[in-house]
């Protein structure tokens, strides 16, 4: 047994630090490797370089993407991800800076952030995995808990009507949106890969089963008829429209990506600016 | 030695300006130290400002940046004159803008005042009372001779942009050279 | 080297440009505002970037975010604005991310007199924020000592890898001085590449606690960790990791004192110091002059002026105390420095002298409070 | 019957499985998503009490990944 073994993906691994604490059957660690993946590919083909990643993590499970992958990161306070990494863009405008964190990090405690990021077309890739639950702390509701739903926090019942991160990105002018989820990664993997080559703010929301925390809100704790259950209320369109990005747990959800634009990033309009100030 | 100087008005009239070009005056092209404070209130136009300065050739001796018995003052607006009179030396030379300030109000104080219609004379001459600071300070110099007049110019031509240089030093210019 | 007659504020701005100043990140709030407007104007043309965020919360973050790109970060504000940023701030602390933070202090609590001074905020700035390790904190007392210890702010944050407070408050703001401007060639300037310069050819720093950091884009897939860390970086939650750790970011401030403390006495030409006054920022300026009320009645009064409120090298005031009776503190709140040297001065007779005042305080009031001790 | 298909599968033997059995947490994932169902729960455990998947007739991989793609815990992969 004594082999030594060697994943594909390891060479973007802080393999030191595995294996994740990530519960079994949770999908976080789907998404990080789709992601590494797509930025592999971009690698290889020589549209990206490694030593010019850099991500930024946050507090809770998905956060903890930025420690295990093998690139600089930054870990940060709970929600504060988005300034950080809109700092280290604007001195190291060359990077792929690439937020991960959940939907309580990035769209309740850091939401102001998210809206303004938005608001500037900030060059980031912005990584949301909604898992719908505050996992790390044992299950309290998030912004997009389903309603009615039953956590540690609404024990009698969610009253909230949750947040559709789609519509809300789609309005304030970011380049990129898309919704994946940890049950297709290879559609996972082509989304990220467009993301990676856009300029101004990329946001992929992906769903992802949390099997002991929200499974357990549900009533589906075994980690594969919890991955099941979700893989089965996606639905895969090439361009869906606005109004198919619906956020209900009872639907379902599709996934594809919602907006591909071009327009200038903040970088952009930064550069231009100075440029003219500065001379160069 | 210390000497102290009151400058006070309101909002807009340049007392802050004024404040700043003497200081940087006396800093840049003195000996002494120089030391200084501001007051204004958050309005920008209109509210009471007001503007300290401490010269001494002896830096512990400026520690206080409050005039607390000043030789010079200068009052373009009535509004504080009052509350600050307590803190003007007897025969300190103290400068009033008769226009805004009646001079039958001044005879309760035992200054030696020197007034002129500064604003007034300001907008006849130059078309805006904007100036008529720098006319204030022209005629502060000349009564005091605490700076150089030349100084003041290099410091107007520093601290301005370019074309407000000529105006202010020809307002500045008017009180020195008037006979 | 140039001599300009400037605020306090202005002094602050003029001295991180000099310190090499690459990011600020800010949300406005008065009295500090002025600081941020005119590094907006100067340091874009210089190479640097200024931004406004959308919070405190969000600055305090970028300026931690731009400083792990190696360059160096401030950001200015005042109580309220630093009460959002004390969460940032540990976290620097825990990251040793090197970053300057102006703290303007105005009359509080809440929102106060927003144009008025006060000295309410000294025990924040030095211990405001979760985790209870103490930052250094300088505390200038006109735009003089204002550009110098802005200078030094950033020379210590860059050397020890810690976030530095440099304490003023709304008097210091709109003070004006006689500033002697040194440029970038004419002051010594560090930044955290020359650590290990400094640590190889010797220095007044203590270093043995303080590790070499590397940054974003710098090619060694660094990881900035928040949690308990051991030396390799490494996440451990163990009382064990968690000792050496506390202890280490401790020592690395504290066996500098002697480098950190900054002073000034003043005797007046009194050959002895029967009493003393210790006192620190705007508040200096109302003591000199009760001073000198104090000594025409030839009562032997000296001052000596904190410019360091942490660390403090205790023995300079055993050194500085040995022969006086008396020593009062005067502040600008209701007596809170005062504990501080209290917990130093243990066998002395240490009297509070507190004067709110939003102005410069009264010289007179404090002359008054004074000679009822007499 | 049983002859044709095992000559496909030794035209497919460049699908090797590689499992590293101690990243595996047993969540049965790539089990489940298998098309050809041919991975299943070992009968022995990691150190950390995990029983990770074997594949029973690797020769019948397809090499679609599936199972590579889906594993959070990057201890599957197909060479």
């Amino acid at each position: 047994m004594a082999v030594a073994v060697e994943h594909p993906l390891d060479k973007y691994v802080r393999t030191e630090k595995l294996p994740t604490l990530w519960c079994p059957g949770c999908t976080i660690g789907i998404v990080m490797t789709s992601l590494l993946r797509a930025i592999d590919q971009r690698i290889r083909e020589g549209l990206l370089r490694r030593d010019q990643i850099t991500f930024v993590g946050g507090i809770g499970c998905s956060a903890r993407i930025a420690m295990y992958v093998r690139f600089d990161s930054v870990r940060t306070a709970h929600g504060r991800t988005i300034p950080l990494a809109t700092a280290i863009k604007i001195l190291r405008p060359e990077h792929k800076v690439i937020v991960v964190g959940g939907d309580g990090d990035i769209c309740a405690i850091g939401g102001n952030h998210l809206l303004h990021a938005l608001r500037r077309n900030m060059d980031l890739m912005i990584i949301i995995v909604n898992n719908m639950i505050y996992g790390m702390t044992g299950g309290q509701v998030s912004p997009t808990t389903p309603l009615k739903l039953y956590t540690t926090t609404t024990p009698y019942g969610n009253p909230e009507k949750p947040l559709n991160i789609i519509r809300l990105a789609c309005s304030l002018g970011a380049n990129f949106v898309a919704r994946g989820s940890a049950t297709h990664p290879h559609i996972l993997q082509q989304i990220f890969y467009k993301a990676l080559g856009k300029r101004g703010l990329a946001l992929i929301e992906v769903l992802s089963s949390c099997p002991e925390i929200f499974g357990r809100h549900i009533g589906i704790t075994d980690p594969v008829k919890s991955f099941m259950t979700l893989r089965d209320k996606i639905k895969v369109k090439n361009n869906p429209s606005l109004d198919e990005s619906e956020y209900d747990w009872e639907k379902g959800f599709v996934i594809g990506v919602y907006l591909d634009k071009d327009d200038p990033g903040y970088i952009d309009n930064l550069s231009l600016l100075y440029k003219s100030l500065r001379g160069f | 030695m210390r000497i102290e100087i009151i400058l006070s008005g309101r909002g807009g009239q340049g007392i802050l300006m004024l404040g700043r070009i003497l200081g940087k005056t006396l800093a840049r092209y003195t000996s002494y130290y120089v030391a200084g404070s501001e007051t204004y209130a958050t309005e920008v136009r209109g509210g009471d400002s007001r503007v300290d300065i401490i010269i001494s050739d002896n830096e512990d001796e400026i520690g206080y940046v409050r005039a607390r018995n000043a030789d010079i003052a200068v009052f373009m607006y009535p509004s504080l004159m009052k509350n600050l009179s307590r803190y003007i030396k007897r025969k300190a030379k103290v400068f009033i803008d008769t226009t805004f300030i009646d001079i039958d109000s001044l005879r309760e104080y035992d200054w030696t005042i020197i007034s002129e219609p500064y604003t007034q004379i300001s907008e006849r001459i130059f078309g805006t009372s904007r100036v008529a600071n720098m006319m204030i300070l022209g005629h502060l110099i000349k009564e005091t001779k605490i700076v150089d007049p030349e100084a003041v110019e290099r410091v107007i031509r520093e601290e301005m942009p370019s074309k407000w240089h000529d105006i202010n030093i020809r307002s500045f210019r008017y009180m020195i050279d008037r006979k | 080297m140039r001599i300009d007659y400037i605020s306090g504020n202005r002094a602050i701005a003029e001295a991180a440009i000099a310190s090499g100043l690459k990011f600020f990140a800010g949300y406005p709030i008065t009295p500090s505002s002025d600081i941020f407007e005119y590094l907006a104007e100067e340091l874009p043309r210089r190479g640097g970037y200024v931004i406004q965020f959308e919070d405190e919360l969000a600055s305090i973050y970028a300026v931690i975010g731009a400083s792990w790109t190696c360059s160096k970060a401030m950001t200015a504000t005042s109580g309220p604005g630093f009460s959002l940023m004390v969460e940032g701030i540990s976290i620097a602390v825990m990251t040793e991310t090197p970053l300057v933070i102006a703290y303007i202090m105005r009359a509080g609590p809440a929102t106060g007199v927003p144009t008025k001074t006060g000295q309410y905020d000294v025990f924040q700035a030095e211990y405001g924020f979760h985790g209870g390790l103490p930052i250094p904190v300088f505390a200038p007392s006109n735009p003089q000592e204002a550009y110098d210890l802005t200078i030094k702010a950033f020379n210590t944050s860059e050397i020890l890898r810690t976030p530095v407070v440099l304490l003023s408050d709304a008097s210091i703001a709109n003070m004006f001085g006689k500033v002697l401007i040194r440029e970038a060639g004419e002051i010594e300037i560090i930044d955290r590449r020359s650590i290990e310069i400094l640590r190889k050819k010797g220095c007044e720093w203590s270093l043995d606690d303080v590790y070499e950091m590397k940054c974003v884009g710098d090619g060694y897939d660094i990881y900035v960790e928040t949690l308990t860390h051991d030396e390799k970086n490494i996440y451990r939650p163990t009382t064990d990791v968690q000792r050496r750790l506390m202890w280490r970011l401790y020592r690395k401030i504290i066996n500098n004192r002697e480098v950190l403390f900054e002073y000034s006495f003043h005797n007046y030409g009194n050959k002895r110091c029967r009493n003393m006054i210790i006192t620190y920022g705007s508040t200096f300026s109302s003591v000199s002059e009760a001073v000198r009320e104090l000594n025409k009645n030839e009562e032997d009064f000296c001052v000596f002026k904190l410019k360091t409120l942490y660390p403090i090298n205790e023995k300079i005031f055993y050194e500085k105390t040995r022969d006086v009776d008396k020593i009062f503190v005067v502040e600008n709140n209701v007596g809170l420095y005062v504990k501080e040297i209290r917990s130093i001065l243990r066998d002395k007779d240490v009297i509070s002298i507190s004067v709110i005042d939003l102005e410069y305080p009264d010289p007179d009031e404090i002359v008054e409070r004074v000679r009822e001790w007499l | 019957m049983e002859k044709r298909s095992l000559q496909i599968s030794m035209a497919r033997a460049r699908h090797k499985i590689v499992v590293i059995s101690e990243r595996c947490k047993e969540c049965g994932i790539c089990i489940t998503v298998c098309p050809v169902k041919i991975l299943d729960k070992s009968s022995l455990r990691n150190s950390r009490g995990f029983r990770y998947p074997v594949a029973s007739d690797e020769n019948r991989c397809i090499g679609c990944r599936l199972c590579e793609y889906s594993c959070p815990d990057l201890a599957i992969y197909i060479l």
